[in-house]
């Protein structure tokens, strides 16, 4: 897969101006997204994000700065040229913004009836995205005939009919239980692959983030607060507002762990599945306690933390923790103000 | 009085009022529609804002509104002439009836899509949808049920304009129940007409009500 | 006829009153009226014009004590109104008439009068039999006669040339006449259209059933035949300063009562 | 002719103008409006379905839209001569335009209601609102925008009714544009009047539009 | 907390009758909702979760069956009774349902004002709501000018505003990060504690279900697949519609385990946190490996499942298989088709 950005953001500014107050939602950004990227955006409620990724396709006009797409800076463009770049990105839309007045299968043929494809080309391809979103039986229903999940994966086949080279996700699996997400995240991650269509996903779920992307932009109070791989920046988040959402229940698992020669592990990929932590066991003869796990196994690496208390004995704890430093493990103690 | 010759003049006065009536809709439309998509398309928060247009529309619009029915009437009168080769009869009539409805359509019309969900908007847009592809698609579709309300107040209220007709030899229910009723104090023929009237109202509006609320599937 | 006699009262039964309040018609009626109103003044009388675009409204209005009096109807027009809606009003004096003339269309006379031709007539009812009147004085159709001054169209009793009649608001037609073969207009609108006396194909002729049926009057309610200042109004209406300003404003379309 | 009286005939025909419009609005809104409410609480989608009571209202609304105006000012002459104790004169106007266009304000305000989102309803309802509340506090506030470019429709519709005021001796610059233009041919004095009817009708519209769009908080 | 149901739906169905088809959404639901519980119901996309909310104030009529409120039957109260009996149910929508035409403190005023609570005292509830919600600064702003989880965050606080006895919240978490999300559960669960206010909440994150609620209902293709207390559906869940939700990653990871003696411990709060596997480990002499852990410290008690690999050695694979039950944990082998 070629690498070259197919959206870059350079020092992009916006501010909503009210009546009395400004509202700056966006400020400086500063972004490239390669093709064929995974791109996910996480961050905070109101943090910027849906600004940040209706930028990407000028619904929201820029205060400051510039958008390329392909190269083309968006805003020197005129209206035709505007409309070809939209026609290659597919948007999901966090409130849907499904045609009330068409049947799920017709919201499907819209994006394809403005790209001029004919009536029976479009019906086709609808039926294919009805079934893979797992709603052929609601084709004749109309949006308010369906339930918010059904709507949500309405959305997600209107924005893949077209074929789009760049996928903008706002929220796009909030409203699925996690199978229906499982199942939309892999069909997302098999158009990647298979297609190389870029992807960018707005979400809050950071098991998204760990199941398709590669690289993930964390924003934070309308600023990019860390931009890189996934999964450096899911094992070594930096900054506060990155491990705030890296490890969000970090805060409360500290309050019960503090104290007790609590460290964390993070497995980032590097050490593959050996059984470190049990030939740790083996190796002190001494027991440590798992007292919060988060791992998975992605592409038979490991990946995720898991916290445990070392024994009493601080030299042996102290032994243990070089031990799984020698392993390439990245291990911290645990304390009050970890993230 | 029920002698046949007044059947006769009821029953083409019923003939005349549908002709009159969705003749002038139908153009008022055909005029007024397109100028209702103009306006909302134009305006400041519309899908291709253009101030100046819009304003050149707005007054357009606005003056042909001002314009007191019996004056349009007579000014109208060469181009009616020039049109049809007369000024009278029914059909004649259409003609100051759709100018004088069109730019009411048109506000009617702006009025509707005016209430489409902005987010749709910004779906197609997103979509690299064109302005007419979104005014084809989008806003019309969306409003359907909201426009065919309107469009039978228009036609109720277009028919309200008929009974002028009688300025111009249109003929119609509404003058007959002013020429019989109103003139001549021959209130039956008035009462019957009224009611004849009625009854088209009540069938416009009736089939209006149906058409939309069958039509929205947002309930 | 209810309710407003606290109303009416206090207009007509304050003799004392200096405003004559008068209902008319737009033209020629407001126009003249305009006139006396200055030679009224003079009497220590105001003038007080409403001018209506129906012909039903201003007669209702008198008659329930809103007007003291009014001018836009002929005799005929005020008997058969009294007759139908049981109004009791009385002439004080006839002013004018208005003689209708038969005005060339796409038909430039009436010898050369096709078959199936159109002719437009006024559509207010006495106007309308008037009209047909004319057009039978012409030898054109022929009239029931029982039907008299209410004549319509359904009354037509002979009509060799088959001759389409259209009826139409009277100011409108002096518009229209491209349109018809003829049309049958009433003399201030076919001035007011540019349309000169001399030009009609026909007139009522003075001396006719037209100055002795359809003289426009002064009509007021019965009882009130006497008020010093509706006489007066009647007087100023007949004075030589109105009567020069007819001729000289109407040039024959209208014609001044003696 | 541009003499003081012409000037005065002028000025008061503005003045008479906006009083017969403003007035018959006020009135036609106080009795439509309501009427509009009860058509929507009542239909069969409606916050209070009741087929009867709407059946017979819709009926009624119906029927006064049929009346071609003439007649129906007439039909209220003893209505208005009650109320107001004379049927002349500007005042004496606003009884029949009001009724004339009480009802299609009401299918205006109709129109309007039946936009407003099911879900807020809902929502309203899911908190205990009563009929009177959920009208009160959602219906009207939240179909405001339409509303209020509704009444701008509804505004330049009476004054165009208002010309018809003549026929009662009313007044208005509707009335003087067909006495001077229609009867007398005086076409300058026309030409003015119709002027200022324009620039009338773009006041109203022109501010309809722009309450509308400042009270609109959905863009 | 006296324990009686506040909700009781007994023989529910609701059937959409369309044009041409029919659509079952609820069927035969059976259901007792105790004061103070805050009952979880979790169910697949279109499963028919809001119908069933919605049901529970009458926004949907079933078609048959009836909805006990405190005893009442809601179907049998006149108007004016029903009116009472909503304005003690406070409701979260999955499309929010603000009114558009409101800022966000007139929305919160709303119910309010639908209460008759004077403005006074409604401006001053709203304030803290906004606070508690963290909107403070969003007072003046209008649902069109905020964003996805600060609209999300309204409707939650509108829903509070009249502290009513029960609160039924259709998804009131999905558009919110997980910090967001934290905290607002963390609000729920406090009222629900300081209050005795029920809490009925749909969701799609199970970790929602696992932090707040004690008693959850599964809902499959429009039926009860299983109800019951949380630690115990979440450790023994029985039908595959609720081992489908509860373990979404199941499948995944079994492919990559099978044949290799992998085993899952399921945690279900009965073992406290005494390190178990570690002890394990020494006592066998044999490293594990640990393949997928997702655990959790609930108030003192593990939670959770670990998916560990036994030694290839049979005899030891068993004597710790045995080891792991004497210890009175749940173990399953890892085979094919669990779910
Ligand atoms: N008004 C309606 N007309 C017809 N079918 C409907 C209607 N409302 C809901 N349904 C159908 O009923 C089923 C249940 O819908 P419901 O909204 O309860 O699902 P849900 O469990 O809340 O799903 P989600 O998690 O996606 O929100 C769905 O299949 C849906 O399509
Ligand atoms: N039209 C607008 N006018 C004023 N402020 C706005 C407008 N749209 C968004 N904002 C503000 O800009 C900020 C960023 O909004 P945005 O929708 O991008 O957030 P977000 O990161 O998508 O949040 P969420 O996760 O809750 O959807 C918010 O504080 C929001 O209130
Ligand atoms: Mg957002
Ligand atoms: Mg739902």
């Amino acid at each position: 897969m070629e690498r070259k950005p197919i959206i870059e953001i350079r020092s992009l500014s916006k501010t909503f101006r009210g009546k009395n107050a400004e509202v700056h939602a966006l400020q400086d950004i500063n972004l490239k997204i390669e093709q064929g990227d995974i791109f996910g955006i996480i961050g905070m409620s109101g943090a910027g994000k849906s600004t940040l990724v209706r930028c990407m396709n000028m619904l929201e006009i820029p205060t400051e700065g510039t958008v390329l797409f392909d190269g083309m800076d968006l805003s020197k463009l005129n209206r035709k040229q505007l409309r070809e770049a939209r026609r290659s990105m597919g948007m999901i839309f966090q409130q849907f913004n499904l045609l009330m007045q068409r049947t799920a299968e017709a919201n499907i043929c819209f994006p394809l009836e403005i790209a001029g494809v004919d009536k029976a080309t479009a019906k086709k391809r609808a039926k294919e995205l009805l079934e893979l979103v797992g709603l052929s039986d609601k084709a004749k229903s109309y949006p308010s005939q369906l339930s918010g999940g059904q709507k949500q994966r309405i959305a997600i086949a209107r924005a893949l009919a077209t074929n789009p080279k760049v996928l903008l996700c706002d929220e796009a699996t909030s409203a699925l239980d996690p199978n229906t997400t499982s199942s939309i995240l892999a069909l997302l991650k098999d158009i990647n692959r298979r297609l190389g269509i870029t992807i960018v996903i707005i979400t809050h779920e950071m098991r998204v983030i760990e199941e398709i992307c590669n690289r993930v932009a964390i924003i934070s109070e309308s600023k990019i607060a860390e931009c890189g791989d996934v999964t450096e920046i899911f094992s070594h988040p930096k900054t506060p507002a990155a491990q705030h959402l890296v490890f969000p229940e970090g805060k409360h698992t500290t309050e019960t762990f503090t104290g007790k020669h609590a460290i964390r592990i993070v497995f980032n990929g590097s050490s593959s599945f050996e059984p470190v932590i049990a030939n740790m066991v083996l190796e002190y003869k001494s027991p440590v306690n798992i007292l919060f796990a988060d791992t998975k196994n992605m592409d038979g690496k490991a990946f995720g933390q898991i916290v445990i208390q070392l024994p009493e004995d601080e030299s042996l704890a102290d032994k243990m923790q070089r031990y799984l430093h020698m392993r390439g493990l990245t291990v911290e103690e645990v304390s009050g103000n970890v993230g | 009085m029920w002698d046949e010759s007044t059947l006769q003049m009821l029953l083409q006065g019923v003939g005349e009022t549908l002709y009159m009536t969705l003749g002038s809709t139908l153009f008022a439309y055909i005029i007024g529609l397109p100028l209702g998509v103009l306006l909302v398309m134009w305006a400041a928060d519309g899908i291709r804002p253009h101030p100046v247009l819009y304003k050149i529309l707005d007054v357009i619009v606005n003056l042909t509104r001002s314009f007191p029915f019996i004056i349009l009437l007579i000014a109208v009168l060469p181009f009616t002439r020039w049109l049809l080769g007369t000024t009278l009869g029914p059909t004649a009539v259409i003609v100051p009836l759709t100018i004088s409805a069109a730019p009411f359509v048109a506000r009617l019309v702006e009025g509707s899509l005016k209430e489409v969900d902005v987010g749709v908007i910004e779906a197609s847009q997103s979509m690299g949808a064109s302005a007419l592809q979104i005014i084809w698609k989008v806003l019309l579709p969306e409003a359907r049920p909201s426009l065919i309300l309107n469009c039978a107040i228009a036609i109720t209220t277009i028919l309200g304009y008929t009974a002028m007709a009688g300025f111009v030899g249109g003929g119609g229910l509404g003058d007959i129940a002013i020429r019989f009723g109103y003139y001549r104090r021959e209130e039956d023929i008035m009462l019957v007409t009224v009611v004849l009237l009625i009854v088209v109202v009540q069938v416009f509006q009736g089939l209006g009500l149906w058409i939309a609320r069958r039509l929205d599937r947002r309930k | 006829q209810s309710g407003g006699d606290a109303a009416s009262g206090e207009n007509a039964d304050n003799s004392e009153s200096k405003v004559i309040k008068v209902g008319a018609s737009p033209a020629p009626h407001a126009e003249i009226l305009e006139v006396a109103s200055d030679i009224l003044k003079e009497q220590g009388y105001e003038l007080d014009v409403v001018e209506f675009s129906d012909y039903v409204q201003p007669n209702l209005a008198l008659s329930e004590g809103e007007l003291d009096a009014n001018y836009f109807q002929h005799q005929t027009y005020l008997d058969n109104f009294n007759e139908e809606y049981g109004t009791e009003l009385v002439s004080i004096g006839a002013i004018h008439y208005e003689p209708l003339g038969i005005y060339a269309g796409r038909t430039t006379s009436l010898d050369s009068l096709p078959d199936n031709a159109t002719i437009a007539v006024p559509n207010d009812t006495t106007n309308e039999a008037r009209a047909l009147l004319l057009l039978q004085d012409q030898g054109l159709i022929e009239v029931d006669e029982s039907a008299g001054l209410n004549a319509t169209v359904k009354d037509i009793t002979s009509n060799p040339k088959n001759i389409q009649i259209t009826e139409i608001e009277a100011a409108q037609l002096s518009r229209i006449l491209p349109d018809v073969d003829l049309a049958v207009i009433n003399g201030n609108y076919a001035i007011d259209g540019g349309l000169k006396m001399s030009d009609a194909l026909a007139v009522e002729e003075s001396g006719s059933v037209a100055t002795t049926a359809y003289p426009n009057v002064i009509a007021v309610r019965k009882g009130d035949e006497n008020r010093p200042e509706l006489q007066a109004l009647v007087e100023a209406l007949k004075s030589d300063t109105v009567k020069q300003y007819i001729n000289e404003t109407y040039e024959g379309s209208v014609v001044p009562i003696d």
